[in-house]
């Protein structure tokens, strides 16, 4: 019978295919920009696969178990076929195995269809429509193929079979090199393998971006050839899934940003091709099909608007959601360099805040003699050289705002009730930059990063602490990569820690209303602390009513990543949208940690919760049992 | 950064002030007996540490000698040693919330009346007698200078031991020092006067002993006036040669400067500008003295709010802003900056009944915030009550209704507050109809925003009944109903046969003002002028007749020069010593026939309109009715009011128609506004 | 339309008002802006003064490009030399007012007038009008206070001074910093340096003090003009319907001549 | 009657040969008695400053506006006068319409070219002018505000024209001998003698001034037509919703007794006007507090400030202080404002709002149909 053998000439022609499209696709990704690697990398994927890409899958045991039936029933008769036809054994044990192996993968193809029948809005149409068919054909025609007895298989039903087979081989064997839904097996395990950030796989929050040598010229992304090649690799990977569209604070608020078409309008660059094919939801207010680009054509603004790039809050909510692990938020900040870096071109208040940080090391403007205003009736040493002080006091642009100031002077109080052997830094501090960086200014960022690196060089100290988490991440995370490695610890850590060492003697608060705890996502996410202060709220006896994204997926409050200066219109504000999470909790009361998610929420126009500072309700607490 | 210039920190020798806004020296007739500040004293200026502000001077004219007499305002004694354990309690008190303190020390000289102990001679470098305070002085002597020039030094160095942040020495209110340097009152012709060098020798004597007695770290600054506007005074381009010269000898850390001399009643009254003047009426002069000066010039007057403050210190005319009666009214204002609550500042009006009680010997207190001074009893800052959730009807929104409505409601009670009439603030917005007395309407302002931000059931243009008061379920009833114009108390003024009409009658507008016009006033307090005044600036000629000595007797020393300017200038005719017998009708015309107290003379006036004031007479009507059906049959326990401890009654279960009445203000009988408000907050903050 | 006309932007040494860091002069950014924009990449950017002066990095980070350097010591008059080394450029255009030094303002006038050509000043947009054969008209929307706006023509070549409220957007590039020049060119004239005219400093800690006459007004009079307010004493129409009454209003602005219809 | 003696409480007096009340006791009827208070007496007239005919001349010169000089520009007439000796005239010279009487800021004498309006951007025609009066005058200092409504500019221009080297721009302080102006974007005062042209900062000199200057009118100099190389195409309209209420130049402004909002910014609309309001119209939610105007509020300076229900606290007065033009309307003539405005309605504010809207409206729409016609 000619089945047999022509299943395996079937086979060898896909894998001949497979390997034509895949040696295509690596051509397109190698127009990225070298970085070192070693093919044992590839070894990584399995343990990367089934912990690290698992466990962001599982959050939806639904698609969990679908992927697992459907991709695991694939990969199992293909091997099994590779075994047994492809080496030409065509053992009949085999056969049963093929059987079973197609069985499963027929079911999860079931639900992929059941799910594909009224999909969520976040899934992307077009080819991906025809994954459940293309798929139960290859299932179907492989089991028919493989079980059916010689004898008992028509011509008809055989060559139906086959046909079925060769329908379901072409979508997974074309996928690759055709750039259809299927390419992201093959790319979704090599960006496993060649991830751009692979400290995450070993267990370590990798948030920080990487410093440009600014002395090199690097510039930042200004085409998608000015990606690293992994990267472009990874954008392949991508499976339209939607998590991060439908996590994307911007998105909701109809900013023109959908990290989804982000990624995929750079698949579509570094394939030469437009954005015509995409069949998921475009940028909120940006037509579909008039962008196109090409692997060395400026990205901005043929292939992605400058309004999109400009209107993310690098909140990472995108990059926490997504199975495939891509890095939405690095590509947004490589693309913000080069405009920013090449063509000064920013737009809203961002250029004046950035001259600012240039021509003052503040923000706004103003002295940095002036930044601890605040504290001069709180009678606080300021650090001097050569007075050692076990911590020091990093208050961040926060300091220049009279409503965080209340949480700083609350932070102080808790300190000083405390005994902490403290200092802050007087006209010393700078700003830390990152604003400047998020905002793709590197030059200012790294000019800040090196004053502030000078000067707490010349300072005696154990610990830094600070209430602004944006703060945190930059001497933390980011600093590092310019020289040194300071202990830094958020505000709501340090007077945890000093709660639970008994330091501070935290009673009952007077706090009766009910209370929800806004994660600022530079704490939450980027830090990964969302313990801390609950843990003080519970000191407290304060019942946190949770919000339902909180923790480490929290929802942004829209003032990261400078887009409070680039304020790209939308249909709403972020803020708002966040202001509505808690009304749906009936929180009279937001408790938060950090001075944007206060100015944003605070900023809310209607009636709302009122916004409390983790240190206010300390500082209050204090107040009562004295 | 919102009020950007207030909170640049201010340095001040090694001192560092944390914001631009100060409470200066004023007299607070707090001090205990033998001028040592004690609890009161204490706990007033840490109210206002809590509140942020910056610095406060204290100890307005505190002496250095003993030959000051220290009855009549009740100074902080600096002429002794036992000064220095109370003061630095002061300072700790103080410094624990970071606010800076210092004292104004001074000798008076002739400023001040000798009959009081120890009954001493008075000395002024001429013996030139003062005025306002029948000031009899003896022309002073080398020794006497001396004696007073070393008193000074011990004073700056017991000041310096108590802990406090500085010294101010007062040349200002032509006390000693300045006394020494104005050719009104220094006719010397020694080395002390004659020459500006001469008359300036004094001070800078002090200044020299005062800081060799604290070293050059110590802040020690002078306090001095612009322009005394005498005309053989002092004037405002001699002041600043004068401000030149002491800022030149590197003596002084600041100048705070003060608009106006002091030694005559018209004078006086500039000094805490009333509600009448514009406001800032000085900044210029202290303005004028900045530009030859290079230390810090802090200047007050007139300055009762904080963007005003911010506007002036962003134009550079001074360097830093005292609000001393605006912190009076309201000791939290810069907390209440900073948080961003500027709409629930307390704003002081200017009424200066602070300042008006002290020129009579009492104590300061604020008219419309009975907290203040009252630390121990009062709280500035009502907390929610830790018991049962009670529904309280107030009736009348008058003063005292709405602070019990407002103290209420801050209890976390559910509060329903009756008025008639479709505004709230009842006999206060008659007051502020009177001419130049517009601002009383700042006092409703803050009562106003403050009951709807609680979110007190306002029910305006509700005349309540004792069935509508009884249908709200009330636990307790507060009536704050007032009174009515007590204008028909003597039958013969005719008010029902319409031959007068009351005060009510032409403030509210309810009678036209006729031509000639007389007023009768019973009371002598604001009302019966505020309403000559108000007939007379609409063209009218008036007659004001008053039983009492003088027209306004019961007005004090800052508010009367104001009335008696407008009395003059307005060519209103004061007939004091006259009692009103009757009045009668002849033609078209009133005639009202007046008594001469002493000689019972009877004289006539034929006049248009006959206007009376004559107090009020309390609204009883809804009392009686409720009185008998109320658990505590409408009875306040004294004892526990005068105690400021809660209410027996309070014990007592309600509810279900069982309530507890309570009657505050005039509807008891007639008080001030101060008073109905303090009615009202020592009864209901234990609600 | 570039190959017909000259522009140089004239920009000089600021310093950020509260930090005192060297950056390029906000209004003359501004102007260099505002000559891009009219000249594209054929605007030249001159400084008078030291090459070492660190703002002029900032100017190279706008889009300066090349900046040429005359080096003219401190305290020197840098007219002479700038009219000679800008005698063949139409337009000239720098900011109102120097953030260093005098700032008085004077420099776009004395320039203009050594080179006899017309200045115009607070200037807020320049367009070009015109033809090479018909001659250049520029067009200049000029600041006014309260909110005025005024146009002027004038044909080159000129000088204009721009006001710091002109609508430009200024983009700061760090890429353009590290590849812009600076080129020192040769001094132009042999001018003897300037004789100052002498000014003596002094730490502005006081406020100015205000010219006042002596008046010799009496105490009471003094006393009244602080604490009473003003009294106009102005007419009061109390009769008459309300459309009279609108009629007075309406004749008042008129004899005043605060509206214009 | 009743037999009691009728008193008028008003003592007699006859008038002092110095116009004094003089009272006399015992005097009770007689010839020339009066009653009643008297008027305050006059303000004393001033005296002239210089009576010398003068050898040497200081010249003030000022832009007009809308007939009338700014506070600015009569400082620089004050600042000629104060520091003027006695043997030294003051020449006066304003660029527009004078509808007011200068003598008052010590000008002696007032040369008034009517025809080079602040509104014209003329700078050649105002500086041969200038010219010629500086060739007659020759005066040893030059006085002029330096704002943006011209005179900056054309006292720069005649700066540059004679000798920038005698020349003080942004004069903060000054006196007979000395000029102090900041340097250094104001960190330093820079100190040097009294040059020729000064340029005066705003709030420099005191204009109440004891003496009054001759006042005499003189004849502008004539001046052969000069060819200006400036086209003045004319000023834009302004849209006043879009300008602070500090810098704007008409604003109405609303008081507890405007109950309409919508009639005020009609009103404002209409006029071209920005919108203020009271501290009550504001505690009472009907404007934002960034439109209250007063000490606790705004400082403003409009030529034209309408005060529509506004009662006119003094905190509110205060911020109307550098209003030139004040129009109440009021319900109440003896409310406070009605002292302060330069006229005052009495009536219902929403009706009067009204009625001013249609008649402004009317006259608008006549003026362009006037425009038509021509």
């Amino acid at each position: 019978m000619w089945v047999a053998p022509a299943v395996t000439v079937l086979f060898w022609v896909s894998v001949a295919t497979l390997a034509i499209g895949l040696a295509r696709r690596s051509v397109l990704w190698r127009a990225g920009r070298a970085v070192p690697f070693t093919w044992f990398d590839l070894l990584t994927v399995p343990k990367r696969y089934f912990v690290d890409l698992h466990h962001v899958v599982a959050r939806d045991p639904y698609i969990a178990k679908t992927h697992i039936a459907t991709a695991g029933g694939a990969i199992a008769a293909l091997s099994l076929v590779a075994l047994n036809y492809g080496l030409g054994i065509y053992a009949r044990v085999l056969d049963w195995g093929i059987l079973l192996a197609a069985a499963v993968m027929l079911a999860g193809t079931y639900f992929v269809w059941a799910r594909r029948r009224e999909p969520p809005q976040r899934l992307s149409r077009g080819a991906w429509n025809r994954l459940p068919y293309s798929l139960a054909a290859f299932a179907i025609g492989l089991a028919i193929l493989v079980m059916a007895a010689p004898q008992a298989l028509s011509l008809a039903i055989a060559v139906l079979a086959l046909l079925l087979l060769l329908v379901g081989s072409a979508e997974l064997a074309l996928g690759i090199g055709t750039g259809s839904p299927m390419k992201h097996a093959v790319a979704g395990l090599l960006h496993l393998a060649f991830h751009p950030r692979p400290e995450r796989f070993s267990g370590v929050r990798s948030t920080a971006l990487s410093p440009l040598a600014l002395a090199n010229r690097e510039f930042g992304v200004a085409k998608p050839s000015d990606f690293l090649w992994t990267e472009l690799l990874s954008f392949d990977a991508c499976v339209e899934c939607g998590k991060c569209e439908q996590s994307c604070p911007a998105f909701a608020a109809g900013q023109p940003l959908n990290p989804k078409k982000l990624i995929q309008d750079l698949v579509a660059g570094l394939s030469s091709s437009s954005d015509v094919a995409y069949a998921g939801r475009p940028y909120p207010g940006v037509a579909i099909g008039i962008h196109r680009g090409a692997p060395d054509q400026p990205i901005v603004p043929k292939l992605i608007e400058a309004e999109t790039v400009w209107s993310c809050t690098t909140c990472r909510a995108c990059v926490e959601e997504c199975p495939m692990l891509i890095e939405h938020v690095d590509a947004v900040v490589g693309m913000r360099r080069s405009l920013n870096l090449m063509q000064g071109d920013i737009p809203g208040t961002a250029p004046e805040t950035l001259s600012n940080l240039r021509e003052t090391g503040t923000q706004g403007g103003y002295a940095k003699s002036a930044r601890y205003n605040w504290a001069i009736d709180l009678n606080v040493p300021e650090a001097q050289p050569g007075k050692p002080v076990d911590l020091l006091l990093f208050a961040g642009e926060g300091a220049f705002d009279m409503r965080y100031q209340r949480t700083l002077r609350a932070l102080v109080k808790s300190l000083k009730a405390a005994r902490v052997d403290f200092a802050i830094l007087g006209a010393r501090e700078c700003d830390t930059g990152d604003t400047a960086r998020r905002l793709g200014d590197e030059a200012t960022f790294q000019a800040l990063a090196k004053q502030n690196i000078a000067m707490l060089a010349s300072l005696d100290f154990k610990r830094i602490v600070t209430s602004d988490p944006h703060v945190l991440h930059s001497l933390r995370n980011e600093y590092t990569a310019f020289g040194d490695n300071y202990i830094v610890v958020h505000h709501t850590a340090l007077l945890a820690e000093l709660a639970s060492q008994g330091k501070l003697k935290l009673g009952k608060a007077a706090e009766t209303r009910t209370l929800t705890y806004h994660d600022p996502c530079y704490l939450g996410r980027y830090n990964g602390e969302t313990e801390a202060p609950r843990e003080i709220l519970r000191r407290l006896g304060i019942e946190v009513r949770e919000m339902q994204r909180s923790g480490l997926r929290g929802r942004c409050c829209g003032g990261g990543g400078g887009a409070p200066l680039t304020d790209i219109p939308g249909k709403q504000r972020i803020p708002d949208i966040r202001m509505n999470d808690a009304r749906e909790v009936g929180a009279d009361v937001i408790a938060v940690a950090c001075p944007q998610c206060t100015a944003m929420l605070e900023g809310v126009a209607n009636t709302r919760a009122e916004i409390l500072d983790i240190a206010e309700l300390v500082a209050s607490s204090l107040e009562a049992q004295q | 950064m919102r009020y950007p210039h207030i909170f640049t920190p201010l340095k001040l020798n090694q001192l560092t002030l944390p914001n631009r806004i100060y409470s200066t020296a004023h007299a607070e007739v707090y001090a205990d007996a033998g001028g040592m500040p004690g609890d009161r004293y204490i706990r007033y200026y840490e109210e206002k540490a809590k509140g942020g502000l910056g610095m406060a001077i204290c100890g307005g004219s505190s002496p250095v000698s003993i030959d000051v007499p220290q009855g009549a305002w009740r100074p902080v004694n600096l002429t002794t040693d036992r000064v220095i354990e109370p003061m630095a309690r002061l300072a700790d008190a103080v410094h624990r919330h970071g606010m800076k303190i210092m004292i104004q020390a001074t000798h008076m000289g002739r400023r001040s009346a000798y009959a009081g102990d120890p009954w001493p001679h008075l000395v002024s470098p001429s013996g030139v007698r003062e005025f306002v305070h029948r000031g009899n002085a003896k022309a002073i002597e080398i020794e006497d200078i001396a004696r007073i020039i070393a008193d000074f030094a011990a004073a700056a160095k017991r000041v310096q031991a108590s802990g406090f942040d500085g010294i101010e020495i007062s040349a200002a209110h032509q006390q000693l020092i300045d006394q020494f340097w104005s050719p009104r009152t220094n006719m010397r012709t020694d080395e002390w006067g004659g020459s500006l060098e001469n008359r300036l020798r004094f001070g800078l004597e002090v200044l020299k002993a005062v800081r060799e007695a604290v070293g050059g770290d110590f802040c020690v600054g002078l306090r001095m006036c612009a322009d005394e506007f005498h005309d053989d005074g002092l004037d405002h381009e001699v002041l600043k040669e004068i401000a030149q010269r002491m800022s030149e000898t590197g003596m002084i850390d600041f100048i705070s400067v003060i608009g106006s001399g002091a030694d005559t009643h018209n004078t006086l009254a500039n000094c805490m500008p009333p509600m009448a003047l514009p406001p800032e009426p000085f900044v210029h002069l202290a303005a004028g003295i900045k530009s030859v000066v290079s230390v810090p010039i802090l200047h007050a007057q007139g300055i009762r709010d904080i963007t005003q403050a911010e506007r002036i210190l962003a134009n550079g005319f001074v360097d830093m802003v005292g609000m001393t009666r605006a912190h009076i009214a309201d000791p939290h204002i810069m907390k209440k900056v900073r948080e961003g609550r500027e709409d629930q500042i307390r704003q002081c009006v200017g009424a200066n009944y602070c300042i008006d009680r002290m020129y009579s010997g009492s104590d300061t207190l604020c008219v419309q915030n009975p907290a203040t001074s009252r630390e121990a009893t009062m709280p500035h800052v009502i907390t929610p009550t830790k018991g049962a959730k009670r529904r309280v009807v107030v009736v009348g929104g008058g003063p005292a209704g709405l602070e019990a409505a407002r103290v209420s409601r801050s209890r976390g009670h559910d509060v329903v507050l009756f008025e008639r009439s479709a505004t709230v603030g009842g006999q206060i917005n008659l007051a502020a109809k009177a001419p130049q007395r517009e601002q009383m309407a700042g006092i409703v302002r803050w009562f106003d925003l403050e009951t709807k931000r609680l979110g007190v059931d306002r029910r305006l243009e509700t005349d309540a009944t004792a069935e509508i008061v009884l249908n709200e379920r009330p636990d307790i009833v507060v009536l704050a109903t007032g009174g009515r114009s007590n204008s028909d108390q003597v039958a013969n003024w005719g008010a029902k046969d319409g031959l007068s009409i009351s005060s009510w009658d032409i403030l509210s507008e309810k009678v036209a003002p006729a031509e000639n016009v007389l007023v009768y006033d019973g009371i002598s307090a604001h009302a019966g002028f505020g309403t000559a005044d108000f007939l007379a600036s609409r063209g009218c000629t008036v007659e004001i007749v008053t039983p009492d000595t003088k027209v306004s007797d019961d007005v004090g020393g800052t508010t009367f020069p104001i009335f008696y300017r407008r009395l003059y200038s307005q060519g209103i005719i004061p007939t004091p010593n006259h009692w009103l017998d009757r009045v009668y009708a002849e033609g078209n015309k009133k005639i009202a026939v007046l008594r001469n107290e002493y000689t019972d003379e009877l004289e006539e006036r034929v006049v248009d309109q006959v206007v009376i004031e004559n107090g009020i007479t309390p609204n009883t009507e809804l009392y009686t009715s409720l009185k008998d059906r109320s658990l505590n049959r409408g009875q306040v326990d004294l004892k526990s009011l005068y105690a400021a401890e809660p209410q027996p009654a309070l014990q007592e279960a309600t509810g279900d128609g069982r309530f507890l009445l309570f009657r505050v203000g005039d509807c008891v009988s007639m008080h001030n506004i101060h008073a109905a408000i303090y009615d009202s907050l020592r009864l209901c903050k234990d609600f | 339309m570039r190959d017909t006309f000259t522009v140089a932007a004239l920009i000089s040494a600021g310093r950020h008002p509260v930090s005192g860091t060297p950056r390029a002069c906000h209004v003359d950014a501004v102007a260099m802006a505002l000559g891009r924009w009219i000249a594209g990449d054929a605007l030249r950017v001159v400084h008078a003064g030291a090459a070492e002066e660190p703002s002029l990095q900032d100017y190279l980070a706008l889009g300066a490009g090349t900046i040429e350097v005359l080096p003219i010591g401190a305290g020197n008059d840098p007219v002479p030399e700038l009219a000679t080394y800008l005698r063949d450029v139409d337009i000239i255009i720098t900011g109102n007012n120097a953030e260093r030094g005098r700032g008085s303002g004077l420099l776009p006038y004395a320039l203009a007038e050594a080179l006899k050509r017309p200045v115009v000043s607070n200037a807020l947009d320049v367009r070009l009008a015109g033809s090479a054969e018909a001659g250049w008209n520029a067009e200049i929307r000029q600041f006014l206070p309260k909110g005025q706006r005024r146009r002027i023509a004038c044909p080159l070549p000129l000088v204009i001074s721009v006001h710091p409220r002109a609508q430009v957007e200024l983009k700061y590039a760090y890429a353009r910093r590290v590849s812009g020049r600076i080129e020192i060119v040769a001094s132009q004239t042999t001018a003897a340096p300037v004789i100052a005219p002498e000014w003596t400093m002094e730490t502005a800690s006081r406020r100015p003090v205000r010219l006042k006459a002596q008046d010799g007004k009496s105490a009471h009079a003094r006393m009244q003009s602080a604490i009473v307010s003003e009294a106009k004493g102005g007419v009061v129409a109390f009769e008459g319907t309300t459309v009279d009454k609108a009629q007075v209003m309406l004749n008042y602005l008129r004899e005043h001549r605060l509206v214009d219809f | 009657m009743s037999g009691v003696k009728r008193i008028d409480p008003r003592r007699p007096y006859r008038l002092s040969p110095s116009g004094l009340r003089r009272i006399v006791l015992g005097e009770s009827s007689g010839a020339g008695l009066r009653f009643g208070a008297i008027a305050h007496s006059h303000e004393k007239v001033k005296p002239r400053r210089a009576h010398e005919l003068a050898k040497f001349w200081h010249m003030a010169i000022a832009h007009s506006n809308r007939g009338r000089l700014d506070d600015h520009a009569r400082e620089a007439v004050a600042a000629a006068a104060i520091i003027a000796t006695l043997d030294t005239g003051v020449v006066a010279v304003i660029l527009g319409e004078l509808h007011e009487d200068i003598a008052a800021l010590g000008a002696d004498r007032i040369v008034v070219i009517p025809e080079l309006d602040v509104a014209r951007f003329q700078p050649m025609r105002e500086e041969a002018v200038v010219q010629a009066l500086l060739d007659e005058y020759r005066p040893t200092h030059v006085f002029m505000p330096d704002n943006m409504l011209g005179d900056g500019d054309l006292g720069r221009r005649l700066i540059a024209k004679h000798d920038d080297s005698k020349a003080a721009t942004q004069v903060v302080e000054l006196d007979r001998q000395h000029v102090s102006v900041r340097w250094n974007g104001g960190a330093v005062f820079a100190k040097s003698i009294l040059p020729r042209f000064l340029l005066l900062a705003p709030g420099a000199v005191d204009t109440d001034l004891p003496f009054v200057g001759r006042g005499e009118t003189m004849s502008p100099p004539q001046i052969s037509n000069v060819t200006e190389i400036y086209n003045d195409l004319g000023l834009e309209p302004t849209e006043m919703s879009n300008i602070a209420l500090e810098e704007a130049d008409f604003i109405v402004s609303a008081g507890n007794g405007v109950r309409n909002v919508e009639t005020i910014d009609t009103l404002a609309r209409t006029l071209g006007a920005a919108v203020g309001a009271s501290r009550v119209a504001v505690d009472e939610g009907k404007f934002p507090r960034d439109k209250q105007i007063g000490a606790s509020g705004k400082t403003v300076s409009a030529t034209t400030y309408f005060a529509i229900g506004i009662s006119g606290a003094v905190q509110h007065l205060q911020g109307i202080k550098s209003c030139r033009h004040v129009i109440a309307i009021n319900r109440d003539a003896g409310a406070p404002i009605v002292k302060r405005a330069d006229l005052t309605i009495i009536g219902d504010a929403e009706e009067l709002m009204q009625a001013l809207i249609t008649r402004v409206e009317q006259a608008r729409n006549q003026g362009e149909a006037a425009e038509v016609e021509r």
